[in-house]
């Protein structure tokens, strides 16, 4: 294993909403490799985004608030980091690309123009030399034409241009570390597989960290090495990407791969009926004291409606939090 | 399929036990939440009452003179003392109040016809409908409202109809703008279509199901055509072109801007009412936009 | 090349739409009962039939309606746009006369509605609970709701009458040397009131339209986009966002500007101010109908080259209009 | 006393600014104020109706009355440097009398020849006791014939721009609508005037604005200020005099007026109830801070031919109704006896609130009256002269003589539909019209006197208007500031200012 | 394809162009060829589904089969009824065979109308069954597509989306329509809860024996939900074929794209090296390139696919293809090279 890039240690990150304070992310730790992919699913509203934005320094404060936690950059505490140093952070050493590139694009300016703005500002070229590089970052990401698309603004794009335009701008200043917010949701799947091998590519030749966001186990699949499932703000399984899919453990992880009808290219007359997780996620702002998941879970007890299960390692690489490992490691 | 999976799909029942609120109630409770737009409704209940009771309040005609010209407000008894011709001010505001209003209200009613009625009709049926009212809006918009009105109410003679009208006739084009782009916004929703492949009619679409949803920013939209519609007619009387026969508080200003320097009041206090009923309309507008657009506040 | 064509057909439509409204103006002041015969004995305290009905003839009201019409369509797209009665001089040199003073007097207040609107707007949306934010929404709530030319009188009682340092009326102290550094001052001491008066609405609105346009996009992806980028805040409002919260602004402006000129006809009333406006106003009252028509037509063009303006201003600023066939 | 100094500016504001000042082919002040300023008449008045000498060195009226021949001063030039010579003379009357409109004015003058270069006699149909007047003044101003002379003079465009004057002062630049600037002429013809360089004629639509430019001595002077509140708050300032002198000639009357040819005003009795309710002192109190003088009659209070002796129609309710009643007009459940409307001339703000006493007044003996306002004076005119109203309220000048000014208004020969204040109340009375045909005719200064006031009774009598006062028409200048004001003759500020100078 | 009797809607070559504001009054006023020549049929009581890219004509397909869009040409049978010759009212009265559930289940349901009533609707204005026994109705249907039938007096915002999606169903069932139009009807649903809605399509169908048009550009989706296939690419079907022989012979290349882009969770299927990559976005519907419209991103396209276009051939009962490069016998390109 390579050397430890990002850690995040005991995030909490809070919310003042009408309904009072949601704990949108609650007591979450992750970490991440030099050159390692790492997959957060989970569904919508579970804090995937916020995690990213909490990383990038970008929660909207108020209402949000970081109660809690440290985010190590090699060490570095970003949470400490004042804002001067977090701009240098920014589109330099971490990078994220979003997942509407129709609107995350400024529509009144070239791509050229937003892709050297980045250059220009982190490593201070010359207008011509950061030009250049954005050429240079068009032509890697795969753009045809690129010295006339150069000078093209994003409305003239298909989303599939304007995403790689977006990945263009957050590799230009070879960051370190990529979030990836669900890049390819707004996509075709022909074009999502484009994407994906890009990045792919890009990670092999310059060694940057990944942090791919997604609601899709079949994209997890494809492109991480170890995943993060999200529940409610917290994490409920961890594990490498293989172990996940063949062996979930958490009732909501098995949940989440079985309820989906996976693509199989040896298609049966008998069609079970899909795996239903019932209900939705809760608001945040009324969770009990008990695990999150309880009210959905067809395995809940009283015990996981009254206590938080702790996360606990049942493999090596393989932390789950759930009462039902507890009872069966006990048992 | 076995039994006990279609039961398990059937019983989800997510809905949270909240009680539920009625979109109304929600409503209200949204306004009130904005003291502005609350005040902005009492000033405008206020006035209101004061125009449609102005009979039993004071039973004075208007045009009495009935002291000593410009006396200041407070003096003999008058409140807000008396203007050119020795006439209470106290009553010309108050029985002003009522033309002010009704002048108000007819134009941005007025407005609000024919800039929904074009609106509507350009926004749902597109095509060469929408490009001739388009082409009609446009027209109208590049003629400087006020001067045109001017022209109108001198066309026909100024009289109460005519002021209402003319002030309709110049300002419906901002509403058929928004109107239409309401419509086109709408039409374009799976549940207009919905309601079309239920079986709806044409104008059971439009007046039934896109006019609804439409309503919120028209309705913001009405408050402020009514202010608007009073500025109109105060300027217009400020220029002379106004009903002589009626008190308006337009007229009042228009009537006395000659001794602005001498007897301020005369301008001052017809203008200020003027002032509170306008704002009062955008306060109510303002809340009422909130209201709608619960989100917005948030923020 | 697609951009010519665009603009082809701008002009196009807005020859058409002039067209329109020499007929429409035609039309309508046809209806006005009396005519300049009237007029003309009017002002001159009375005349006898036969010269009335020579008035008719020598000014060729004694045709029918369309010949009068076509006559009319005719000399106006040649430049002629008759002769006042009261004036006896043409209208087009009334016209433009006064059309200076006129455009100095809306521009400048437009101008300054657009940019200090803007600028209010953008520092407000900053704090958007702000004592500042706050000010803004009340002085919106303000400016909407004044009339106008009451702002005016409460203006001339504050500078005018009780501090004495505005000048009350006109464009400049008559006699004074034209084109001279001092003449322009003096242009500019008297322009300020009505300026003030004329765009306090307009400065509101805007500034409370630039706010939430602001606010919206600083709530926009590709802000978040440019703060992910490690830019600054001054560089994210006065680059990325300035730029996209002053569209709806010149949107609206482009919009209202008829309503300006509209607002400049009870300013210049007010201030006797020597524009299109106060030539508007008495000619409504001496009934001069070609001068009417003449004004009417007139702002309907200006109305429309503005709007063309417009356009430019959005092409430059927007690409996505720039770069777009339709539109 | 100082004694008249060369040189200076006077500021004259006004309310409005006529579009030209060629007094030969239009009346009214706007026109006639600057008018006179550039064109010369040939003879100019005092106070006291007393023409004098000015462009003619003399003139004569033959014993017949038939023609009166005029000697022109030799130096005369105009502004071009072209002497004036008697062809021009003849000239300008012919013009005025072919386009002027008031067509009493030279109706009798038959030609007008010209036995020398200063020599014109002016030939008349039949004795003319106004010819002297129309002379003077803006009336009769003589005009270059070598300018006007060609095409039609209503459309040359030299009556605003570029004019070739005969008077005191020579346009120097015109701004439509805004200003003109007139510069002294030196080679006038009276040695060493005028005595001002220049004369600002500045237009001042705003009562607000005309008193503060007179508060702070920006203006010198304006005429025709009637508006009570200027005249009740400038009266206070010590800089600046008020005068009523110098309106005698125009003599402007207001009025209210009755469509006598409609049901119910074809009744004298409905006619004069109302001329019994108004309560004219009150009127004259309120819209004019007492200001006004009363009218009674037809005839100016200024004029030599005024006479006090008429019906005075004290405010008496009790006998309007009584006359009500009697005329059979009897009120219904609600006290209204009938119901009727009233038009009133656009143009001030003064017609408007006067419309409304009246409105109030009349509701007090049961007539219930609707205002008719009219945006442009065009409209007005076309109901008035079309015959299409009730009541009306109006002011209308007397212009020096009666014959031009006064016959015009109750002459049943002169009634026109389309012509305004051609008789629009289309009063009829053989009497009235028979003296005023002998009064017109009438040399004799006393008898004609007499004549008029025998007029004056009867039409007050017969009641086709209903006289309230004479416009306060005021005078206003700077004392510091101006010399000679421009009140020493019958027509104010009409006549030339020549003599006018700044302290 | 065969039993006639059997078949419930027939839909033969239609064409829906869109025109395009002009450029200028005197350009050509350019089209955007939205559906181009489209057949297919579908059987009483199964389902077919249509999958394609973005932009690709499936909604368009699915608003001209319900005539909430103006078609170009074309014929359209339901049952015997002509569909595409209706007008005016018969339209209005053979909308209750035929109902559609949308893809948005916030835009789809009108917000100013309660639960209850958005479901009963279709019933008031189509006259169906004893106005009496509606009330009775609406809640039966509340019940079968799993809310609680006091839940009719709430509006929609107060629902979850995956509810918000069951009353459309309801909406969609109450005429007891033969067939129902689905667009996508998952796509914008949580994983979680898209489960619920797939199964209770699946189950109502079973209960009322519905017939299902159903959309999705998600093949997992598609693959569990329908009997057969049509592949759209560019306002055309490329390939038709029952659900095993589409997934597991498919012989369009574009099929083929299609299927290996899709990313899975099977290591089986993303080590297979038969995948391939398409390069760039579809074209734009506007100015189609001529021949096979696929030709510009065919990894295999020759010549003669740029220059004709190929028609809709069948290779096997159940099985049609329109590729030049597919041999009669079945082989597609991708498998010989
Ligand atoms: N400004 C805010 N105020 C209050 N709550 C917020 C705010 N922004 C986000 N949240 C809450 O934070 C939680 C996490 O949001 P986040 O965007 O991280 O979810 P996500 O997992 O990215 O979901 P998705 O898949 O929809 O993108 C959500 O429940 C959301 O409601
Ligand atoms: N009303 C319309 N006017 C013009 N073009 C239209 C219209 N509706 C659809 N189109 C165009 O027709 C083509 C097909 O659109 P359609 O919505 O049918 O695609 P789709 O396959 O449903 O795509 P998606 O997966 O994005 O829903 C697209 O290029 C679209 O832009
Ligand atoms: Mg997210
Ligand atoms: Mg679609």
């Amino acid at each position: 294993m390579a050397e430890r890039l990002l850690s995040v240690e005991g995030l909490r990150v809070e919310f003042k909403t009408r309904d009072g304070i949601a704990k949108v992310i609650d007591n979450l730790s992750i970490s991440l490799d030099t050159g390692e992919t790492l997959g957060i699913v989970g569904e919508s509203g579970c804090g995937k985004s916020m995690t990213a934005l909490s990383i990038m320094g970008l929660v909207p404060i108020p209402p949000g608030r970081i109660a809690g936690g440290r985010i190590l950059l090699d060490g570095e505490d970003l949470l400490q980091a004042n804002e001067q140093r977090m701009r240098e952070v920014r589109g330099n050493e971490i990078s994220m690309i979003f997942q509407e590139p129709m609107t995350s694009l400024n529509p009144v300016y070239s791509i050229g123009n937003q892709i050297a703005e980045t250059a220009r500002l982190h490593e201070g070229l010359s207008r011509a030399d950061a030009m250049a590089r954005a050429l240079e970052m068009l032509q890697a990401v795969g753009i045809p034409a690129a010295e006339k698309r150069i000078h093209e603004y994003p409305h003239q794009m298909s989303g599939g241009m304007r995403q790689r335009v977006m990945i263009a701008m957050a590799l230009a200043c070879k960051p370190r570390v990529l979030i990836a917010d669900e890049p390819t949701t707004a996509l075709d799947v022909t074009v999502q597989a484009q994407i994906f091998d890009l990045l792919n590519d890009l990670k092999e030749k310059t060694g940057t960290a990944i942090i791919m966001i997604t609601h899709d186990m079949g994209a997890i699949a494809e492109m991480a090495q170890r995943v993060v499932v999200m529940y409610a703000g917290r994490i409920i399984e961890q594990a490498g990407v293989t172990q996940i899919l063949t062996d979930p453990r958490h009732p909501y992880t098995q949940g989440l791969i079985r309820c989906v009808p996976h693509l199989t290219r040896n298609p049966t007359v008998e069609r079970p009926p899909l795996l239903e997780i019932p209900g939705v996620v809760p608001a945040l702002s009324q969770l009990g004291s008990g695990c999150a998941f309880a009210p959905r879970c067809p395995y809940a007890d009283a015990k996981c409606r009254a206590e938080m299960p702790p996360s606990r390692a049942v493999d090596s690489g393989h932390d789950v939090a759930c009462w039902l490992t507890e009872r069966e490691a006990a048992a | 399929m076995t039994d006990s999976d279609n039961t398990q799909s059937r019983q989800i029942d997510e809905m949270p036990e909240t009680p539920v609120e009625h979109p109304f109630r929600q409503f209200v409770t949204m306004y009130m939440r904005n003291y502005a737009a609350v005040a902005g409704l009492l000033v405008f209940v206020v006035i209101v009452a004061a125009a449609l009771l102005a009979p039993v309040i004071l039973n004075v005609d208007p045009f009495e003179m009935v002291d000593v010209p410009l006396l200041p407000p407070g003096e003999s008894g008058h409140l807000f003392g008396t203007d050119n011709l020795g006439r209470d001010m106290l009553v010309s505001i108050i029985y002003g109040a009522r033309v002010t209003m009704a002048v108000g209200g007819a134009a941005a009613a007025i407005t609000l016809i024919i800039g929904l009625s074009i609106g509507a009709m350009a926004g749902y049926y597109r095509g060469w409908v929408d490009e001739v009212l388009m082409r009609i809006t446009e027209f109208f918009q590049v003629l400087p409202p006020l001067l045109l009105a001017m022209v109108l109410v001198a066309l026909f003679s100024p009289t109460l109809e005519t002021v209402a009208i003319a002030i309709g006739v110049v300002s419906w084009t901002g509403v058929a703008r928004l109107a239409r782009a309401e419509f086109m916004r709408l039409r374009e929703l799976d549940f207009v279509k919905a309601a079309r492949s239920i079986g709806g009619r044409d104008r059971r679409i439009i007046w039934l199901v896109i006019l609804p949803n439409a309503l919120p920013p028209l309705i913001v939209n009405a408050a402020l055509t009514v202010g608007i519609a009073i500025l109109f007619e105060a300027a217009l009387s400020f220029l002379g072109l106004s009903d002589p026969n009626v008190m308006s508080w337009g007229k009042l200003i228009g009537d006395n801007r000659d001794y602005l320097l001498d007897a301020p009041w005369t301008v001052t206090i017809p203008g200020v009412a003027i002032f509170l009923t306008v704002l009062a309309m955008s306060l109510i507008g303002d809340g009422l936009n909130d209201a709608f657009n619960p989100k917005l506040r948030e923020r | 090349m697609q951009f010519l064509t665009v603009v082809a057909r701008r002009f196009l439509y807005a020859f058409l739409l002039l067209l329109a409204v020499i007929v429409f103006n035609f039309v309508l002041l046809y209806l006005v009962p009396g005519d300049i015969a009237e007029t003309i004995a009017g002002e001159s305290g009375g005349a006898s039939a036969e010269l009335m009905a020579e008035i008719r003839r020598s000014y060729g009201l004694d045709q029918p309606f369309h010949v009068q019409l076509l006559t009319y369509v005719g000399k106006v797209l040649q430049g002629d746009l008759g002769s006042s009665y009261y004036f006896n001089a043409p209208v087009l040199d009334l016209i433009l006369g006064r059309l200076g003073p006129t455009l100095l007097l809306v521009v400048t207040a437009l101008l300054l509605a657009i940019f200090a609107g803007t600028l209010f707007g953008v520092i407000a949306a900053q704090r958007p609970n702000g004592i500042f934010s706050h000010f803004i929404t009340i002085l919106a709530l303000i400016g909407f709701s004044a009339p106008v030319f009451w702002t005016a009188f409460l203006l001339i009682i504050l500078f005018v009458s009780i501090l004495q340092i505005m000048p009350l009326s006109g464009l400049a102290e008559p006699l004074s040397e034209t084109g001279t550094w001092k003449w322009y001052l003096d242009v500019a001491h008297h322009l300020f009131l009505p300026v003030v008066s004329l765009s306090s609405i307009y400065l509101a609105q805007y500034s409370r339209l630039a706010r939430a346009s602001m606010m919206d996009i600083l709530g926009s992806d590709y802000i978040r986009t440019a703060r992910a980028k490690g830019l600054g805040q001054r560089m994210i409002i006065y680059k990325h966002a300035l730029r996209n919260a002053v569209i709806p602004v010149i949107t609206i402006a482009g919009l209202q500007f008829s309503h300006i000129f509209s607002g400049a006809v009870v300013i210049e009333t007010v201030f006797s101010w020597p524009g299109l406006g106060t030539l508007a106003f008495e000619s409504i009252l001496r009934g001069d109908t070609p001068t009417i028509m003449g004004i009417l037509f007139f702002s309907a063009f200006v109305v429309i080259v503005f709007n063309l303006l417009t356009d430019l201003a959005y092409r430059i600023i927007d690409p996505r209009i720039r770069l777009s066939n339709t539109a | 006393l100082s004694e008249p100094k060369q040189g200076g500016t006077l500021t004259f504001i006004y309310r409005i600014i006529a579009g030209h000042f060629n007094p030969a082919i239009a009346s009214g002040t706007p026109t006639g104020i600057p008018g006179t300023q550039l064109f010369a008449a040939l003879l100019r008045y005092d106070d006291q109706w007393r023409p004098q000498p000015y462009l003619a060195k003399s003139w004569s009226i033959s014993d017949d009355g038939l023609s009166v021949t005029v000697n022109l001063r030799e130096n005369a030039k105009f502004h071009d440097g072209h002497p004036i010579t008697s062809e021009d003379v003849a000239f300008s009357i012919e013009t005025i009398k072919a386009n002027h409109p008031f067509k009493t004015m030279y109706a009798p003058v038959t030609k007008v020849t010209t036995p020398d270069k200063l020599t014109a006699i002016i030939h008349l149909s039949a004795p003319h006791p106004a010819i002297e007047l129309a002379m003077s003044s803006q009336l009769g101003v003589v005009i270059p014939k070598h300018i006007y002379g060609e095409g039609d003079i209503r459309k040359n465009p030299r009556n605003s721009q570029d004019i070739v004057g005969s008077g005191p002062f020579k346009l120097k630049e015109f701004k439509p609508g805004e200003y003109i600037i007139m510069e002294r002429f030196d080679d006038f013809f009276l040695k060493g005037r005028p005595y001002l360089d220049f004369i600002v004629f500045k237009k001042m639509a705003e009562s607000t604005s005309r008193i503060i430019a007179l508060e702070t001595g920006k203006a010198d002077i304006t005429a025709f200020a009637s508006d009570p509140q200027e005249l009740t708050r400038l009266k206070k300032s010590k800089h600046l005099t008020l005068t009523p002198e110098g309106y005698s000639a125009i003599g402007p009357l207001n009025w209210l007026a009755f469509n006598t040819a409609r049901k119910p005003f074809d009744d004298k009795r409905v006619r004069q109830a109302i001329g019994y309710a108004l309560d004219k002192e009150l009127l004259i109190k309120i819209l004019y801070a007492g200001f006004a003088q009363r009218a009674t009659g037809p005839i100016h209070p200024g004029s030599a031919f005024y006479s006090a002796d008429v019906n005075l129609y004290d405010y008496d309710l009790d006998r309007a109704k009584a006359l009500l009643d009697a005329a059979g007009l009897n009120p219904d459940a609600d006290g209204i006896r009938f119901k009727t409307t009233l038009n009133f001339i656009p143009g001030g703000a003064t017609w408007k609130r006067w419309s409304e006493i009246t409105k109030a007044q009349l509701k007090k003996i049961g007539i219930d009256v609707t205002l008719k306002a009219s945006s442009d004076f065009r409209s007005w005119i076309k109901t008035v002269a079309g015959h299409d109203f009730d009541m009306t309220l109006d002011s209308v000048f007397n212009w020096g003589d009666p014959v031009i000014g006064v016959h015009r208004t109750y002459q049943s020969s002169n009634i026109r539909e389309g012509v305004p204040w051609h008789n629009t109340q289309q009063f009829r009375n053989a009497d009235v019209d028979a003296v005023m045909m002998k009064a017109g005719l009438e040399i004799n200064l006393d008898k004609r006197k007499a004549l008029y006031a025998d007029m004056q009774k009867m039409v007050v009598e017969e009641a086709p208007v209903i006289y309230i006062n004479a416009s306060p028409y005021h005078t206003i200048y700077n004392n510091e500031r101006v010399g000679n004001p421009p009140i020493d003759s019958i027509w104010g500020t009409s006549s030339p200012m020549d003599n006018v100078y700044i302290k | 394809m065969s039993d006639d009797d059997d078949i419930l809607l027939d839909v033969a070559h239609l064409k829906v162009y869109f025109r395009l504001p002009r450029k200028n009054i005197f350009a050509k006023a350019s089209r955007v060829h939205a559906v181009d020549d489209v057949s297919f049929q579908i059987k009483r009581g199964t389902t077919l589904g249509i999958v394609g890219e973005s932009g690709s004509g499936k909604t368009t397909t699915a608003m001209a089969v319900m005539r909430l869009t103006p078609i170009t040409s074309g014929a359209m049978r339901l049952g015997d009824t002509d569909l595409a010759a209706l007008e005016g009212e018969d339209l209005r009265h053979a909308r209750t065979r035929m109902q559609i559930i949308f893809q948005d289940p916030y835009s789809s349901l009108n917000p100013r109308v309660r639960a209850g009533a958005i479901v009963r609707e279709p019933m008031d204005l189509m006259n169906i069954g004893d106005p009496a026994d509606r009330e009775g109705r609406v809640a039966d249907l509340f019940r079968k597509v799993g809310l609680r039938p006091e839940q009719q007096a709430l509006f929609p915002h107060q629902f979850s989306g995956g509810q918000r999606q069951r009353i459309g169903v309801a909406r969609a069932l109450a005429t007891q329509p033969e067939l129902v139009v689905c667009d996508e009807p998952v796509s914008a649903l949580d994983v979680a809860i898209q489960a619920q809605i797939l199964n209770l399509l699946r189950s109502l169908q079973d209960e009322f024996g519905l017939t299902y048009l159903f959309i999705s550009h998600d093949l997992g989706v598609v693959q569990y939900m329908c009997d057969e296939i049509a592949v759209m690419y560019l306002g055309q079907i490329v390939e038709y074929a029952d659900r095993i022989s589409l997934f597991t012979e498919p012989l369009h290349p574009y099929t083929w794209a299609l299927l290996s882009a899709v990313p899975s969770a099977d290591p089986a299927t993303r080590a297979r090296a038969d995948r391939i990559r398409l390069q760039g976005d579809p074209p734009s519907p506007i100015d189609l390139p001529p021949g096979c419209r696929f030709s510009s991103r065919c990894p295999f396209a020759e010549a003669r696919c740029v220059q004709e276009t190929p028609p809709l051939r069948s290779i096997r009962p159940g099985h049609a293809v329109a590729c030049h490069l597919v041999s009669d016998d079945g082989v597609p390109p991708q498998r010989r090279s």
